[in-house]
């Protein structure tokens, strides 16, 4: 039996909802796997050593840190679900704005939780990460693809290319050149563009493609009418600090 | 005086619905059909879906002879013998612009020449293609091409409308014998509807008129001999590398390959999915060496490789002038004007060029 | 419809050449960190028989479950009833490949590409340039001359790479050393342990060794493979030397999915590395932008 | 003499929490509960933000309600601004709460709750046995996530829920299957109804003096008022008036009362309270039940949820129709920021939702609170596991760990 734990940090729970959302493979896995460890799903949950261990969420607080070393050690393989665990998540999108008393500030007040926290993290600051599946939430069939390469010894293979290639070869109609703040091309694409699919802008909820052009998209929004720091906010929401410097990079870098 | 010809007949455009019925009988049916503020070949469920009147088509027909993700071949593990379940259908493609289908004679010459691959030779031997014609917008440059018209390519009927009907051409047996099922749809040609015919050539020749079109004469050992030039780095330093303008060619067929295994480990896929060189993974090998590391670099090869390579490989240029990548950029940077500004043609240089591109053509 | 189109066209279904023909492995072997040579027999007879192929040539391996990589043949087509390729554990699927062990199945496509242009080479000299892993399609190459010893006039062998310990084939190296027929000059990059020191010629960069090769250079075909940095200071040496350019080969590498012309991956400049390729005439570096 | 009883870490409930209860001397001293879960700066995170950003970024706060932190952060930027949405919007939100719910409660009562009453540790290990139970549990979440991909384009986090509308709204055929799907689910909504409803759950009577729920016919109708047990009715402007939060020390959700006391919320809060005007086929079905309502047992959490489950079937079918006859033409309104404050309230699965904002007149946030149902249940369902301990003050310590987890568990907090 291979051993696989799905482990909550902080987040929503949006991705491990998604796995329960996985009907169909979680009752093939069934006899072929044992979740050892699954608070959300059940009791009994044992931290002994895993084959394969899911994160998901940002590491905010002591006991995120602690959980998530202990994790590391028991797990072969440890993959970072969603854009909290990958990235930091939308909770550290201010992370650069602010020191963690003032954030503590607007919302507790003067009084402080018991509980030592921290600035949101992703996963990767504090262990080594095996395989990162971003998005918000993650994508059930990148999922089940990255569970069945793993089972089978290979790793998954997931380029980064952007949002961009999904959204056309769906035959969508370019949501820039009708006027929409779209982030489709400095996205990592796998989600399938649902969102331009319905017209609305890719918000970037799984982080950068390879070598994003920030500063060609940041003069096409500015064009639409999204200015200045607004812009550059918007495209910080799932980027929080992967959001690179924008002024200093040049065209002929690598790979700009 | 007798007028007969039987490599064409005349549609009347009422009839042009019992048509589409007719074919829809004959095999299942592709053509255009709006959907919001987009044209897209799909499969006809209703002839009243169908639109005869646009432009372009965000994604060519090219979708139904190659699938942008199609499984190559089902291997199992434990006896690795592969298996393909793969079985080309019957279909016709109706409503196919001239840009179109010799984009659809290149793909032929580079899946069909070497190393024929026997899948794409299964579709295209039941595929029908008919073409029909159409009018030039802001972004169409087939003129420059050499594929404003469907001369002598690989289609099977072509439509051309001169007013009140259509003048079918015929191109192949196949379009033959669909012409004969349908016999009672058509009429003969006549001396008039031939007039109309010429006429309609030039009609569409005037649309160019006054547009800025590119001048392809030596491209090819233009942009080799310009590979350094500025323009280059200028133009990309826009392009976002998303790889619409790839994804959306009538000509462009790269892909890559990816095995995806099952949970038990027993059968494996192998799936090939569209890529495009606009990305860097594309040119990644060992050691993290990019053989295309810039931006620059990648946006350059589409260029080289359309004007260069395609005529290295198949003896045509790799760009039909459908305008596609041009109008889909969401950086709106323009095939044409890039082409222009490497040749560095003013504006008065231009309108000649465009008059020189009406009478000769490297193709 | 133009004639040429409807030839294509009317042609029968050919058979599938994406489909590869299985493979047994009947031997591993660890030849340095990260590196294994891979010994293999066709299942099928038949396969075993027709297959032949050029020193040069690639095949197209598909690792079970992890996917297909090309990869040069370092066996001699001189040598029948086997098939050997060394690979380099970099990647996906080369890690799954290193986890094989001889019983263990795979299958295998080609020969792809063009090969070294060995008809042409014959009666001439022949100079043999490796780096690093860039010795496996030559080890193809040098078996095939040697097989063939009376057709080729002077033959020589440089070989370099990182130390002692990366040297690949090392017995038989060792063995080609002593033989009268082939010349052999070798060199490590830096001699770190007295292994290095004993093995090599000399310390130092390939083309540290070329102007030591005694041979008339407009009598000679050289064939070139090594890591592509390497390249551009071996032209240029050979080319100093007196080498013509046209009788200069290397073999070049890109990322490859099919190994026949249609996935595009491996474009360098207008040409194909699979099927133009991937030895090139040096000549062509000069004009393929971004060959190297 | 002290003894302790810890829950460290409650599983089977979304976030993470834990149980304190504190003896001495044989007497209950203290009782905690914890939630550990890491801050996440809501109210600090969506300050300087245009107010179009606001629905996205705080639909992460929860993955499972999200549908609910949307709306009422929609809602509130459209007070704010005084935007009113057309019908159609109007109902297509109707429609997703319904898939909200059906995903949640169904989330909730086959994979999180009913493990614990059939003596499994999880609903994995509960399908070995039970595969049909589990299935149904999938079915009905299932549709739940149909109708929220349909309309919001993702299952979680759908983006296509903005403020003032939907940037595109779904084909009529597909609206259609979607009512074809829900009728379809009804009797397995029954099956559910009566499997809740057989289950045997603990004797107990709670007594937090409050319940609270928002003043409109049932969950998927959405309403400005909340009306309190006690005949107190405010708006939700007021809301912050009545219900005062805090910081506790021990937890990093914050604390709610209401004048000063703990208050429920939720599936039990509102069908005793607004049970009656629930659809008139679930009533039916009610009358029919073991389970009678009002009641004062919070395990019967369960069972008003599976009510709710069954009525908001029934309801997602009318709004179909009605959706079916509406023009879909017209899908958002627009919206033009101006300086101010807007409040929103919404019924997520497991009780009231409060969002507040404050604009800049260019539209970036000024100020925001957010007061969800967890912290407004933190100090009720205290009361009740202080309840259930002196209670049950006999029976073992597991028995009693066990207790107060499936009491926890059936707020769902
Ligand atoms: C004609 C030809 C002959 C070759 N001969 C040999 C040989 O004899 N021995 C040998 O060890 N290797 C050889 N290679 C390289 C070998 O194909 C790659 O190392 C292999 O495909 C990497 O696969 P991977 O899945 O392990 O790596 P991946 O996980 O795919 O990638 C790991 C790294 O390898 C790069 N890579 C991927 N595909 C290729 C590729 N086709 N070529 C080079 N790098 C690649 C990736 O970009 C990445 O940097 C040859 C390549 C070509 C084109
Ligand atoms: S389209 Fe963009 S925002 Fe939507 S799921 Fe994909 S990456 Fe996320
Ligand atoms: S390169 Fe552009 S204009 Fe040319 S065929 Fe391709 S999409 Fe059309
Ligand atoms: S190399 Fe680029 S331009 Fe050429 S066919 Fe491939 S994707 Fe198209």
């Amino acid at each position: 039996m291979v051993k696989v734990g799905v482990m909550g940090l902080t987040g929503c729970s949006g991705c491990q909802c998604e796995i329960l959302n996985c009907e169909d493979a979680i009752n093939r896995l069934i006899g072929r796997v044992e979740f050892s460890y699954f608070p959300l799903a059940q009791d009994s949950n044992g931290f002994s050593d895993f084959d394969i261990l899911f994160v998901e969420g940002s590491v905010s607080t002591e006991l995120d840190r602690e959980k998530l070393i202990e994790g590391r050690k028991r797990a072969k393989i440890l993959v970072a679900v969603g854009t909290c665990s990958c990235y930091g998540g939308v909770q550290s999108q201010r992370n650069d704005e602010a020191s963690l008393e003032e954030m503590l500030r607007a919302v507790y007040g003067e009084k402080r939780p018991e509980v030592r926290v921290f600035k949101p993290a992703p996963l990767s600051e504090v262990v080594e990460v095996d395989y990162e599946l971003p998005g918000c939430p993650m994508d059930k069939k990148q999922f089940v693809y990255t569970v069945a390469s793993l089972l089978n010894g290979v790793e998954p293979f997931f380029p980064k290319i952007p949002v961009c290639h999904e959204c056309k070869l769906s035959e969508n109609e370019c949501l820039l050149l009708n006027g929409i703040p779209c982030q489709g091309p400095v996205s990592f694409s796998g989600c399938g563009a649902p969102c331009t699919a319905q017209g609305v802008g890719c918000q970037g909820c799984r982080g950068n493609c390879d070598f994003p052009n920030f500063e060609e998209l940041l003069s096409i929004y500015d064009r639409l009418g999204l200015k200045g720091e607004d812009a550059v906010r918007f495209l910080k929401v799932f980027r929080g600090k992967t959001l690179p410097k924008l002024k200093e990079r040049s065209v002929d870098e690598k790979g700009a | 005086m007798e007028f007969h010809i039987e490599r064409a007949k005349v549609l009347p455009k009422a009839n042009l619905w019992d048509f589409l019925e007719g074919l829809r009988r004959v095999s299942p049916l592709i053509a255009p059909v709006r959907r919001g503020g987009r044209v897209a070949f799909s499969e006809i469920n209703d002839i009243s879906d169908v639109t005869i009147d646009y432009t372009r088509t965000v994604l060519p027909p090219k979708k139904f002879l190659v699938p942008y993700r199609r499984v190559r071949f089902t291997y199992s593990t434990e006896d690795l013998s592969f298996s393909s379940t793969f079985k080309a259908r019957q279909q016709i493609i109706f409503g196919i612009h001239s840009c179109d289908l010799h984009g659809i004679s290149i793909l032929d010459s580079i899946y069909l020449k070497e190393n024929p691959d026997p899948r794409y030779l299964d579709v295209r031997k039941k595929t029908v293609l008919i073409g029909i014609s159409c009018m030039p917008d802001d972004f169409c440059f087939c003129l420059s091409t050499g594929t404003a018209f469907p001369d002598g390519a690989n289609w099977d009927l072509f439509l051309t409308d001169i007013g009140a009907d259509y003048f079918v051409s015929i191109g192949s047996p196949k379009g033959d014998e669909l012409i004969i099922e349908l016999k009672e749809l058509f009429r003969d040609i006549e001396r008039e509807d031939l007039e109309l015919y010429k006429r309609s050539t030039k009609k569409k020749k005037e649309a160019f008129r006054n547009r800025k079109l590119p001048d392809l004469e030596r491209i090819s050992q233009l942009i080799e001999l310009e590979y350094e030039s500025p323009v280059w780095e200028e133009e990309a330093r826009r392009c976002l590398s998303c790889g619409t303008c790839t994804n959306v060619c009538p000509t462009c067929f790269c892909y890559t390959s990816v095995d995806v295994p099952d949970f038990e480990g027993k059968t494996v896929k192998r799936v090939e999915f569209t890529t495009s060189c606009q990305y860097p993974y594309y040119s990644l090998v060992a050691g993290g060496h990019y053989f295309k590391p810039t931006r620059t670099a990648r946006f350059r090869h589409r260029y080289y490789h359309k004007f260069v390579g395609y005529p290295y490989q198949i003896e045509k240029f790799g760009c039909v002038g459908c305008g596609r990548c041009s109008a889909e950029c969401p950086a709106e940077i323009s095939m044409v004007e890039t082409l222009r500004r490497l040749r560095g043609e003013d504006e008065e240089e231009l309108r000649e060029a465009a008059e020189q591109t009406f009478t000769d053509r490297p193709f | 419809m133009k004639k040429s189109l409807e030839k294509l066209l009317n042609k029968p279904l050919p058979i599938d050449p994406f489909k590869p023909v299985r493979a047994v492995i009947t031997d591993v072997e660890e030849l340095a960190p990260d590196h294994k040579k891979f010994t293999f027999s066709f299942l099928d007879e038949e396969a075993s028989d027709s297959w032949s192929y050029i020193p040069g040539q690639f095949v197209m391996l598909t690792v079970p479950k992890a996917g297909e990589i090309p990869i040069s043949i370092c066996s001699s087509p001189t040598r029948k009833g086997f098939l050997e390729l060394t690979v380099r554990k970099v990647g996906r699927k080369t890690k799954v490949l290193h986890q094989l062990k001889p019983g263990d199945l795979v299958a295998i496509r080609g020969p792809y590409g063009n090969g070294f242009p060995v008809g042409i080479m014959e009666n001439h000299n022949v100079l043999i340039i490796a780096g690093g892993l860039g010795m496996a399609p030559l080890r193809s190459l040098v078996w095939y001359v040697l097989d063939r010893r009376h057709r080729f006039k002077e033959v020589y062998l440089l070989y370099g790479t990182r130390s002692y310990e990366y040297v690949l084939y090392k017995e038989e190296l060792r063995r080609l050393r002593e033989r009268e027929d082939i010349k052999c000059l070798f060199c490590l990059d830096r001699f770190e342990t007295p292994e290095d020191e004993r093995w090599a010629d000399r310390e130092g960069l390939l083309t540290e060794l070329i102007p030591e090769v005694d041979l008339e250079p407009t009598e000679t075909y050289v064939a070139v493979c090594g890591p592509p940095v390497a390249y551009k200071f071996i032209g240029k040496e050979l080319l100093k030397n007196g080498y013509p350019e046209s009788q200069i080969f290397v073999s070049l590498e890109r990322k490859m999915e099919c190994g026949i012309g249609k996935c595009g991956h491996c474009q360098i400049g207008y040409k194909f590395a699979c099927v133009d390729g991937p030895i090139f005439p040096l000549w062509d570096t000069k004009n393929l932008p971004e060959m190297l | 003499m002290r003894r302790e009883l810890s829950i460290n870490h409650l599983s089977r409930v979304e976030g993470h929490g834990a149980v304190n209860i504190l003896f001495e001397n044989e007497r209950l001293k203290e009782i905690r509960l914890r939630f550990t879960e890491g801050p996440r700066f809501f109210e600090f995170i969506t300050r300087e933000r245009l107010y179009s950003e606001i629905p996205k970024i705080v639909s992460r706060i929860c993955g499972i309600c999200y549908v609910s932190h949307r709306l009422a952060s929609a809602f509130a930027v459209e007070d704010a601004f005084g935007v009113k949405v057309p019908k159609t919007v109007e109902l297509l939100r109707r429609l997703l709460v319904v898939g909200e719910f059906l995903e949640s409660h169904a989330l909730h009562l086959y994979f999180l709750a009913l493990p614990d009453y059939m003596g499994y540790p999880g609903a994995i290990q509960m399908a070995k046995d039970y595969p049909n139970i589990v299935k149904r549990g999938f079915k009905i979440k299932e549709v739940g996530n149909r109708i929220m991909k349909l309309i919001g384009g993702k299952t979680v986090h759908g983006e296509n829920i903005l403020v003032g509308g939907f940037a595109s709204v779904p084909q009529k055929e597909s609206l259609e299957r979607v009512g074809n799907d829900l009728r379809a689910l009804i009797p397995e909504l029954e099956a559910t109804l009566s499997l809740f409803d057989s289950l045997d759950y603990p004797e107990f009577e709670s007594d937090v003096p409050v319940s609270v729920s928002l003043d409109s016919r049932d969950v998927t109708e959405f309403s400005d008022l909340v009306v309190t047990s006690d005949g107190e009715r405010f708006t939700r402007k007021e809301y912050e008036l009545f219900v005062k939060e805090e910081v506790a020390s021990y937890s990093t959700a914050k604390i709610s009362r209401l004048n000063g006391k703990p208050f429920v919320i939720g599936p039990l809060a509102r069908v005793n309270l607004k049970g009656g005007a629930l659809h008139p086929a679930v009533r039916e079905e009610m009358s029919l039940l073991k389970t009678k309502f009002p009641s004062k047992n919070s395990f019967y959490n369960n069972v008003a949820r599976a009510v709710e489950l069954l009525n908001a079937a029934y309801r997602g079918v009318e709004i179909v129709e009605e959706l079916l006859e509406s023009d879909l033409e017209s899908f958002n309104a627009s919206v033009e920021p101006v300086e101010g404050t807007g409040y929103g309230v919404k019924e997520a699965p497991r009780g009231t939702l409060y969002h507040r904002y404050s604009f800049s007149k260019d539209g970036h946030c000024t100020g925001a609170n957010i007061i969800t149902p967890t912290a407004q249940l933190q100090s009720a369902v205290e009361e009740d596991l202080k309840n259930l301990v002196e209670s049950y003050s006999s029976v073992s310590d597991r028995e009693l760990k066990k207790l107060a987890e499936m009491l926890v568990r059936a707020y769902d907090p």
